[in-house]
């Protein structure tokens, strides 16, 4: 089981879901910050496990992962930024109130 | 008292994830290495749940941590421990500065339900359970046509790799942390321009 | 005259047609706005007497176009600058350039303000007018006919009536489905000619070139059905053939006069034209498969068109609808596929031009004074402004075909001709010359004739008679009239090889056995819409009551 | 790395240099806006030059992760000419609102760096993350004018939907480098053919990977029903960034779609055909549809820019049908697009100068006689844009219809039918491009606003992008020969 | 000088005269009638040269003409097999057209001489003149035409002109109205014609009239793609139009709102007559469609009689003189579809003099006592105006058919040629109708003349006689109502014989022989010797005997003042004889309410038809394109509802597609 490709890839699809159902269904700016954390986690966690499966991608699995998390910091330091300058605006966290411009 | 409450709720929260490692290691045909993984798979999930579910933002901060402990324990397992050592550095230090932002910005630590969760939460459950049984169809569909055993990659090869064959990846990343530091900076940077009324 | 025709041979006096008005609108758009009049009216008049060379330049005996220029443009797919002319499009050129400087002239006094850009869209319109009638290229000949559309829709949009934004857009987006499907159709043929071509591109956008193509069966029968059928939109809108003509009346009723004469003088004609030269000469066979549909659509343009003009309050709107009951005329004559018949819609074409856009001036002259075109305010303006009703009279006897005025003669070769073909369809549209009469007089019986109306002596001494300048615009158009009611031959002669042209690709052609069950599906679609449109009906869009009969011109006198 | 390497990605690295120098510039002179502007163009300039000197020979670098060819060099003048224009147009918009002109040229140009690898892209990988760095810094423009409720309010909007459809993309990659095991665009290429050859089912895995990446490429080029973020981020940003905003990153993910779909998963673009196909009608048609109603022009402007988004897909559903005139045809609306969406956005600035002007209908009214010549300009663009001849848009709307046409008389129906809806769109799209005109010149101001002074980069600017959307139209040769030989260059022979 | 200078000249005149006047007339007020009247009297000359020389044959004359072409017209060659359609405007001058020529210019001259005093007071003077002259122009080329075509034209033209005479005082709503009336219910013939027209072209392949007769009446009837008698029907319809027969009468009475130099020259002497012209001009197709002629022959008389009876109790005295015009135009119908070509034109000629006269007089009455035309507010006019009472009376008698006078001699050998023909019916109400013309000609003689003046007092001693300009021309019209008669007749019957002359054609007759001869024989008319004592001298006695009941009873209702005979008028006499008949005396006093039939049919229902077809011109048609429109724009703004501005939506719709995305690449990659 813990041998099995299979099992990884499926943890990391349910660790995406997860941080999808989050992206979807929480209001709080900084808790889908975390969502999206949570699913770029999860596709690190296919890649390593690709990686560490298929012998082509052996390392390269590591290194994409590596990289991808300094992606995924970058884009946190954008996210958070942004954040902070619309509170700076709105003064309320929750992003489905940001709604002045629809249709 | 409270320590009390602190200490059952962690029992409670070890027996969570012990127990399915102890099934598996019983129902499972024994391998030490299963049960291992279950625990950290058990522990990554429920945290990963509590991270979308909490409403207290910190606590949903810690157990992101929590969460992305237990991943490096899986990336272990799965013999990188460079990509594990990555998470545990980059992670808590990005996620603890995260929630510092957190607390910052949110006067509020909790709310209500209705303050937490979007009217639209069960459809994106639906969606989110739909999206797991596609992607665990597909995985159980599909027979990977050059998987081999599951080998130990060495760090060498992986630092060749880094500096070789991906060293243009490598750099452009650093370019991407400079562009997004500089920008974030900027907006974040608090000065009072000579503000005027919104302009569409 | 071979004189000016070895002098012309050599110059691209073509293009010099076509871009002389470019060039006066780039200059006008730099000079002082004071000079905008006068410049205008010197650019459209030179390029009226260039077309003029032309015509004397113009071997009427020779068949084939004339006067060619030919520039590889996008060699990547053989589209080229190609222009020529031959007696059709000469007569159309010839059209354009005088009412051109007709309409210019005319808006000397109407329009006062911002007059720089009008005369700028007026001469950019009349380049688009004249490139659609010279190109050759079917790429080029798509340009030139969406150029005309912008122009148009600044004109009436800018300087039209109080409902201007509503007609100038229904104007525009209605021509642009047409074109649009039109454009597909042309690199359709494009494609096709080229896939037969072993991929070369050479010639896949050259009329003459894709004629030939097509004289050989070169376009499917499908092909043909699909690409005749998105060119007959896109001409039968422009005509404007019933049932896509109802952009027309508001398009003439906001539109400033010279806007109107151009868009009745000129813009109808494009359809016309279109049809002739592109539509029937690339695919005859499916112009012979169609050709009965598009009769029946005629007739009732002709007959319906009379009705509904018999009612209309407004003069304009009278006259718009007048115009597509002429225009059906042209379009039953074309697609009668006989000689006489074609020569009669050709005829045809330049007349209306010429009457239509004489009465669009006279009914501008009166709205100058009367700031009105109710029918019903007027009366009696015989007595008040006698010059102007005899002007007008003449010209509303025109249009109902008076025997010896130019409008006759082509009315009555499209029927001669149509009756040989198809005696019944000649039959019906016959009838039209009682209701032109009808509606005509019976207008002209109320404005003109009986006591002057209150609120025409209301006026005083604003309602003045017509004025010298109106004389001038008027007086041409009269003359014409005249000459080419007794000297139709001008034009008749000019004609000869185009119709020998038109009629020789049909004869190319065989009818297309069409599957019943996509024509029952066509007649579906037509009466389910209105079914749905009659479903949908609002109070205010009650049928009129039998009772409510206007009282029609036949009724006892006294 | 090589030298040799040095010199293939000198383009890239200059651009990145010209970003640093820049940024240099401002900390030594702070506030010198005409230095900052000298030394971004100036620099650009340079980066063009290297661009075209490096594109004579093509080659590739660091092991295939970069390559450079006909199209390289094409879209890296396309970008690089947006990001020009668009630091042209910025001044005028951003000086009146106390916007510092040097962070903006800096992020852009990061932007531009990012865009240019994506065009050069030879692995997976170097594509991701070239994504990101055109993307990154897009976020940040959007919300560029901070203290702007509405301009945050896009950033955050389109920040969260990106990454979180980076994400989407992401996965998807992680499954065909799994199915693969590599990354590199040409082997992921020769091992799909030798899975499609066989013609059996494709794996799940590899389907739902295509799946995650079409989504999160769709998403870039907000193709329907991706397109959410469009309209606000448009609306929001200030109007110079939504100028980029409306081309760049448009461009850059279609460039992306070259690299990824038109080389890498070329072998199943029978799979992909059909989708692309559905998108396309949905693109442009709902684009269409919702940009009639628009009353703020910026937002229309959104709007519309998906619905040409939905042009494009229709000559990349044309090459994926068999026709490499589609290609072309994508390359060249790709180019006239930049020109004329630029120059409409570019009105928009200069009118917004005058700070407190929003971009609601009822500022172009009576525009006409206020500025003829803004007007005249803008209703070029507006017509070029509805595709009225003799302009670029008209002749790159030709381009794909014509591709499309081919392919349905090859055989293909389905891109017979794309063909009719596009013109049909192109026609109703007309009705809201009008509008625009009606407003300049056959309505009158509510309020007489004395005329503004321009900047001279600005009529520059517009004046290249009049010359250039008229050109693309009247004299289309040159423009098609350099797109055929990019479109030569990866095309599948 | 050559006749082909000549006969164009007898048009051209004219037109100078009306080109110029309408040019500069205004300007030469007064003066204005110089020119045109000039140039009528110039080309009544002109005419008169080409009347002697073609009824004498001599050269360039044939026996059957010459013809004159002044340009190609229509030059539109036929291509793939199409005939050659190419018209010469041109002339054609042979007998029937030189008797035309005598009526038209003759009386055209008269009537323009007598203008001159009868309009001398009007604003519109030199208009007036400007549209006689135009038509005169319009009438001769409608004589002079030698292609159908041409005849088309002209036929329209002379239509133009009699719009603008009858709308001459335009003021008047009554005459506006009475002038579109004319010329539309004109062109419901005239669609006929022009159909006829083509029918003609296209089975003859020529418009030249001669030519295409030529081959009508020769070959075959089954031989034409469309059938003779549907060709005559249409020419016919024409012809019905123009010369108002019954059921397009309804136009002439209300034309006599025009100036009554109009009615007297157009609506009486010539212009409806062209339908007689025409149809004597193409007897050889009626000819070859005999059962068109009996057509013709019914609509004529049933005109005949349906107008007589209406006249009988008009009170308008022109409208009275209108309504005998259509019963004589009636008479000449029948005359040409009992196949007496002869006879039609004959007819045509002395009706066209005296009803000229009686028009005239009518005229120099109404000026008399003050534009009033009603006759019950005359009466006693006798004694005031005695030259236009003795001329009047002498048009009576003619018309009358009472002998000597012309129209004696005409309308007899109408009746006579319809019994001998064969058509007992015509004949017999023919004589009916004979009865009712005596009797309302001496009805409107008793009651304007006769008896006690019924004229108001402030009118009464007003009274004058016209002009010398005025009654000049009566008299000169008197004469040949005299003596026209005897001399076209002469030295054939009836007078022939009577003097014991046997077996000779009369003038007229001799002249038309080489027109109609062709006709006759193919008809089968063979002109039997007369016998005076024997059926014609019976029918003689009959017309004869019926014209003077007619003048007696008009003479015991409405009394008489001839020197020895007097007789006082009754009144309650006509009361009693109205009440015996109520609804015959309604029906003739509303005119068989043809008007209100009229306005039923096109009034009514035409203008709920026109108003149906514009409602659904705006509703449908133009509401279908704008519906179109408006779903669109209605599908924008529910599409738009999707931009919630939430992110969270946004994203979950995000998530949707992904799922379909996904979902179809299953499908697709698994359907490969």
């Amino acid at each position: 089981m813990a041998d099995q490709l299979n099992t990884y890839l499926t943890l990391s699809g349910a660790l995406f879901a997860i941080g999808t159902f989050g992206f979807l269904a929480r209001r709080n700016a900084i808790s889908m910050l975390m969502s999206i954390e949570l699913m770029l986690n999860a596709v690190n966690l296919a890649i390593v496990s690709f990686g560490a499966f298929i012998p082509q991608l052996q390392g390269r699995g590591a290194v994409i992962a590596l990289l991808v998390l300094a992606v995924a910091a970058a884009e946190a330091t954008v996210g958070l930024s942004i954040v902070i300058a619309i509170y700076r605006n709105r003064r309320t966290p929750l992003v489905d109130e940001y709604d002045a411009m629809r249709r | 008292m409270r320590a009390w409450l602190y200490l059952i709720a962690a029992a409670v929260a070890v027996g969570i994830v012990v127990t399915p490692a102890i099934l598996v290691f019983i129902f499972g045909g024994g391998s030490f290495d299963d049960a291992l993984l279950a625990a950290f798979a058990t522990l990554m999930l429920v945290a990963a749940l509590a991270v979308v579910s909490m409403r207290d933002i910190i606590r949903c901060g810690l157990a992101m941590i929590v969460c992305f402990i237990a991943l490096a324990g899986i990336y272990v397992q799965l013999e990188a421990p460079l990509v594990a050592a990555a998470q545990v550095i980059v992670y808590i230090g990005a996620i603890s500065v995260l929630v510092l932002f957190a607390i910052m910005l949110t006067q509020t630590k909790s709310g209500s339900a209705r303050l937490t969760f979007q009217t639209q939460a069960r459809w994106g459950a639906l969606a989110a359970v739909v999206l797991l049984i596609l992607v665990s169809l597909a995985v159980y569909g599909t027979i990977w046509p050059n998987a081999g055993p599951r080998q130990p990659a060495a760090t060498e090869a992986i630092a060749t790799f880094l500096f070789h064959d991906y060293v243009l990846p490598f750099e452009v990343v650093s370019v991407l942390l400079l562009a997004a530091v500089i920008g974030g900076v900027f907006l974040a940077k608090r000065e009072d321009i000579t503000g005027e009324e919104p302009t569409l | 005259m071979t004189g000016i025709a070895s002098a012309l041979q050599g110059l691209p006096i073509l293009s010099v047609v076509i871009f002389l008005p470019l060039v006066g609108a780039v200059i006008l758009a730099f000079a002082p706005a004071r000079w905008a009049r006068s410049l205008a009216l010197a650019t459209a008049l030179l390029t009226w007497l260039v077309s003029l060379a032309i015509a004397a330049g113009f071997g009427a005996a020779a068949t084939g176009f004339q006067f060619k220029e030919e520039l590889s443009w996008i060699p990547l797919f053989g589209i080229e600058y190609k222009l020529g002319i031959d007696g059709l499009s000469l007569a159309m050129v010839v059209l354009t350039t005088t009412l051109t400087w007709i309409s210019i002239l005319a808006s000397f006094r109407p329009i006062q303000t911002r007059i720089k850009e009008y005369m700028v869209s007026f001469l950019i319109l009349e380049v688009g007018m004249t490139g659609v009638f010279l190109a050759l290229d079917t790429f080029l000949f798509y340009i030139f006919w969406e150029v005309v559309l912008v122009p148009m829709y600044l004109i009436i949009g800018i300087w039209g009536g109080s409902n201007r934004i509503y007609a100038t857009i229904k104007f525009v987006l209605y021509t642009l489905v047409g074109s649009l499907l039109m454009l597909v159709a042309i690199l359709a043929t494009a494609f096709t000619f080229q896939a037969a071509h072993g991929g070369s591109w050479t010639g896949a956008f050259d009329f003459e070139v894709l004629r030939q193509f097509a004289g050989t069966g070169g376009f499917s029968d499908t092909l043909q059905l699909l690409a005749f059928a998105a060119f007959f939109l896109a001409f039968a809108i422009k005509v404007p053939m019933f049932p896509f003509h109802t952009w027309l009346p508001d398009a003439h009723v906001e539109a400033p006069t010279a806007g109107s004469v151009i868009l009745a003088g000129v813009l109808l004609k494009l359809g016309g034209y279109g049809l002739i030269r592109f539509a029937v000469q690339l695919f005859p066979s499916a112009a012979l498969t169609y050709a009965p549909l598009i009769i029946v659509l005629s007739l009732i343009a002709i007959i319906y068109g009379a009705l509904v003009a018999l009612v209309q309050p407004d003069l304009k709107k009278l006259v718009a609808y007048s115009s597509v009951s002429h225009m059906g005329f042209v379009t039953l004559g074309l697609f009668a596929f006989q000689s006489q018949a074609l020569a009669g819609a050709m005829l045809q074409m330049v007349n209306h031009g010429l009457i239509t856009g004489a009465l669009f001036l006279c009914v501008g002259v009166i709205y100058e004074r009367t700031h009105d075109r109710t029918i019903a305010k007027m009366g009696g303006l015989a007595a008040l402004t006698p010059i102007w009703v005899t002007t007008f009279g003449f010209f509303i006897f025109a249009s109902a075909g008076l025997p010896g005025l130019s409008g006759f003669v082509g009315e009555f070769l499209t029927l001669v001709g149509t009756f040989q073909a198809n005696p019944w369809a000649a039959a019906v549209a016959t009838i039209v010359m009682i209701l032109a009469a009808t509606y005509l007089l019976w207008m002209f019986q109320r404005i003109a004739f009986g006591e002057p109306s209150a609120f025409l002596l209301g006026l005083g001494h604003h309602l003045t008679d017509i004025s010298a300048t109106e004389v001038l615009t008027l007086a041409p158009l009269g003359a014409m009239v005249v000459a080419f009611g007794f000297f139709p031959g001008l034009f008749l002669n000019l004609f000869q090889a185009p119709i020998a042209d038109t009629l020789n690709a049909v004869k190319s052609g065989h009818v297309i056995a069409i599957d019943p069950a996509i024509v029952a599906i066509g007649i579906g679609i037509v009466v389910a819409a209105v079914v749905i449109r009659l479903l949908s009906l609002r109070p205010s869009e009650a049928p009129p009551a039998p009772s409510t009969g206007v009282p029609v011109p036949a009724e006892g006198a006294g | 790395m090589t030298t040799q390497d040095l010199q293939t990605i000198a383009p890239f690295a200059l651009a990145v240099l010209l970003a640093v120098a820049v940024l240099v510039v401002d900390l030594i002179r702070p506030g010198d806006r005409n230095g900052v502007l000298a030394v971004s163009l100036i620099g650009l300039g340079i980066v063009a030059a290297a661009t075209v000197i490096v594109g004579q020979t093509p080659a590739t670098a660091f092991a295939g992760g970069y390559t450079v060819d006909a199209l390289t060099t094409f879209l890296d003048l396309v970008f690089i000419g947006i990001v020009a224009f668009t630091i042209a147009f910025a001044p005028d918009y951003l000086d009146p609102r106390g916007l510092p002109l040097a962070e903006f040229s800096v992020v852009l140009i990061f932007a531009m760096t990012g865009a240019m690898l994506i065009s050069a892209a030879g692995d997976l990988l170097v594509l991701f993350i070239a994504l990101e760095l055109m993307v990154l810094p897009g976020y940040l423009l959007a919300g560029y004018h901070k203290t702007d409720g509405y301009s945050t309010e896009g950033a955050i909007k389109y920040f969260l939907l990106g990454s979180f459809s980076s994400a989407i993309f992401l996965f998807g990659l992680a499954f065909v480098w799994g199915m693969t095991g590599t990354t590199n665009i040409a082997s992921i290429a020769s091992n799909l053919q030798a899975i499609a050859s066989g013609g059996a089912p494709l794996s799940p895995g590899l389907a739902l990977g295509l799946g995650f990446m079409t989504t999160g490429v769709a998403f870039k080029i907000a193709a329907v029903p991706f397109h959410y973020w469009t309209p606000d981020a448009y609306q929001g940003s200030p109007t110079p960034v939504t100028g980029y905003l409306s081309v760049g990153p448009k461009v850059g993910a279609f460039a992306l779609i070259l690299r990824l779909f038109v080389v890498a998963l070329y072998p199943l673009r029978a799979d992909w055909l059909q989708v692309v196909v559905v998108l396309a009608f949905l693109t442009m048609t709902l684009g269409n549809l919702v940009a009639l109603g628009q009353t703020n022009v910026k937002r229309m402007l959104g709007y519309s820019s998906i619905a040409h988004t939905g042009y494009m897909l229709v000559g990349l559903a044309a090459y994926a049908a068999g026709r490499v005139e589609g290609l072309q045809g994508l390359l060249y609306y790709g180019a006239a697009y930049s020109a004329m969406n630029l120059g409409a956005f570019a009105v928009i600035a200069a009118l917004q100068k005058r700070a407190g002007v929003t971009s609601n209908l009822e500022t172009f009214a009576g525009l006409g006689r206020r500025e003829p010549w803004l007007g005249v300009l803008m209703t070029l663009f507006l017509l070029s844009l509805t595709g009225i001849p003799p302009t670029a848009g008209f002749f790159a709307k030709a381009y794909v219809i014509l591709a499309a046409v081919q392919a349905a008389q090859a055989g293909n129906a389905a891109l017979g039918v794309l063909a009719v809806a596009a013109v049909l769109n192109a026609a109703a799209a007309a009705f809201y491009y009008l509008r625009v005109v009606v407003y300049m010149f056959m309505r009158e101001p509510q309020s007489e606003q004395p005329a503004l002074r321009h900047g001279r980069l600005m009529w520059a600017g517009l004046a290249g992008a009049t010359i250039l959307t008229i050109l693309f139209g009247v004299a289309p040769g040159t423009l098609l020969d350099i797109v055929s030989s990019a479109a030569r260059a990866i095309a599948a022979s | 000088m050559s006749f082909d200078l000549l006969i164009p000249l007898i048009v051209a005149l004219p037109l100078a005269g009306f080109v110029i006047t309408a040019a500069i007339g205004r300007r030469l007020g007064k003066q204005a009638h110089w020119i045109p009247v000039g140039a009528v009297v110039l080309s009544w000359l002109a005419a008169m040269g080409v009347v002697v020389a073609a009824l004498t044959n001599q050269a360039p004359f044939a026996e059957n003409g010459y013809g004159v072409t002044l340009w190609q017209w229509i030059p539109a060659p036929g291509v793939n097999g199409a005939p050659d359609f190419v018209i010469n405007a041109g002339f054609f001058v042979d007998h029937l057209t030189a008797v035309l020529l005598i009526v038209v210019t003759t009386i055209g001259m008269l009537v323009h001489v007598y203008s001159i005093g009868y309009m001398a007071h009007d604003a519109g003077y030199w208009r007036f003149f400007a549209y006689l002259n135009l038509f005169m122009v319009s009438m001769l080329i409608l004589v002079l035409a030698d292609s159908w075509l041409v005849l088309f034209v002209a036929w329209e033209l002379v239509g133009l002109s009699s719009y603008l005479l009858i709308g001459f005082w335009y003021r008047k709503q009554s005459a506006a109205l009475a002038s579109k009336k004319a010329f539309i219910v004109n062109r419901v013939g005239d669609v006929g014609f022009a159909l006829g027209i083509m029918a003609i072209f296209l089975d003859t392949h020529t418009l030249s009239i001669h030519d295409s007769l030529g081959v009508l009446s020769s070959q075959t009837l089954a031989a034409f793609p469309i059938p003779v008698w549907l060709v005559a029907l249409g020419v016919f319809a024409g012809a019905v139009g123009k010369s108002a027969q019954f059921p397009l009468h309804v136009w002439l009475p209300d034309a006599m709102e025009g100036p009554t130099p109009v009615s007297a020259l157009i609506h009486a002497a010539t212009m409806v007559n062209a339908g007689v012209y025409m149809i004597a001009r193409a007897n050889p197709l009626f000819a070859a469609a005999p059962e068109v002629m009996t057509v013709v022959a019914a609509i004529g008389i049933f005109t005949a009689i349906l107008a007589a009876s209406i006249a009988m109790t008009q009170t308008d005295i022109k409208r009275v003189l209108a309504y005998s015009t259509l019963s004589q135009l009636g008479y000449m119908f029948a005359s040409l579809g009992v196949g007496a070509f002869t006879a039609a034109i004959f007819h045509l000629m002395t009706h066209g003099f005296f009803k000229g006269l009686l028009f005239l007089d009518s005229g120099s009455v109404i000026h008399a006592v003050h534009e009033e035309q009603d006759m019950r507010r005359m009466g006693g006019l006798g004694r005031r105006i005695p030259q236009t009472y003795a001329t009047m009376v002498i048009g009576a008698v003619a018309i009358s058919g009472i002998p000597p006078l012309a129209g004696f001699f005409s309308k007899d050998e109408i009746l006579g040629e319809a019994w001998k023909n064969g058509f007992a019916w015509v004949w017999a109400i023919g004589l009916i109708v004979a009865v009712m013309t005596a009797f309302y000609m001496f009805r409107l003689i008793g009651l304007t003349f006769w008896g006690k003046s019924r004229v108001n007092s402030e009118v009464e001693p007003k009274i004058h006689e016209s002009p010398s300009v005025m009654t000049v021309p009566l008299w000169l019209l008197a004469i040949p109502s005299v003596v026209l008669g005897a001399i076209l007749s002469w030295p054939g019957p009836p007078l022939g014989p009577l003097l014991g002359q046997n077996d000779q054609t009369g003038l007229l007759a001799g002249w038309l022989e080489p027109v109609f001869a062709g006709a006759q024989q193919q008809l089968g008319r063979s002109e039997a010797s007369f016998q005076l004592f024997g059926i014609d001298g019976a029918l003689l006695g009959a017309s004869i005997a019926v014209a003077v009941i007619g003048v007696l009873i008009a003479w015991r209702l409405f009394g008489v003042e001839l020197g020895p005979i007097r007789a006082g008028q009754r009144p309650e006499r006509v009361k009693a004889l109205t009440a015996r008949v109520p609804f015959l005396y309604r029906a003739s006093l509303n005119k068989w309410w043809f008007d209100d039939l009229n306005n039923l049919l096109f009034v009514v229902i035409g203008g709920w038809v026109a108003n149906g077809a514009a409602w659904f011109d705006r509703v449908v048609v133009d509401g279908i394109v704008n519906g179109i429109g408006g779903v669109t724009r209605r599908a924008g703004a529910d599409l738009a509802r999707v931009q919630t501005g939430r992110v969270q939506n946004y994203a979950l719709g995000i998530a949707l597609g992904l799922i379909v995305m996904a979902g179809s690449y299953f499908v697709i990659a698994g359907g490969r």
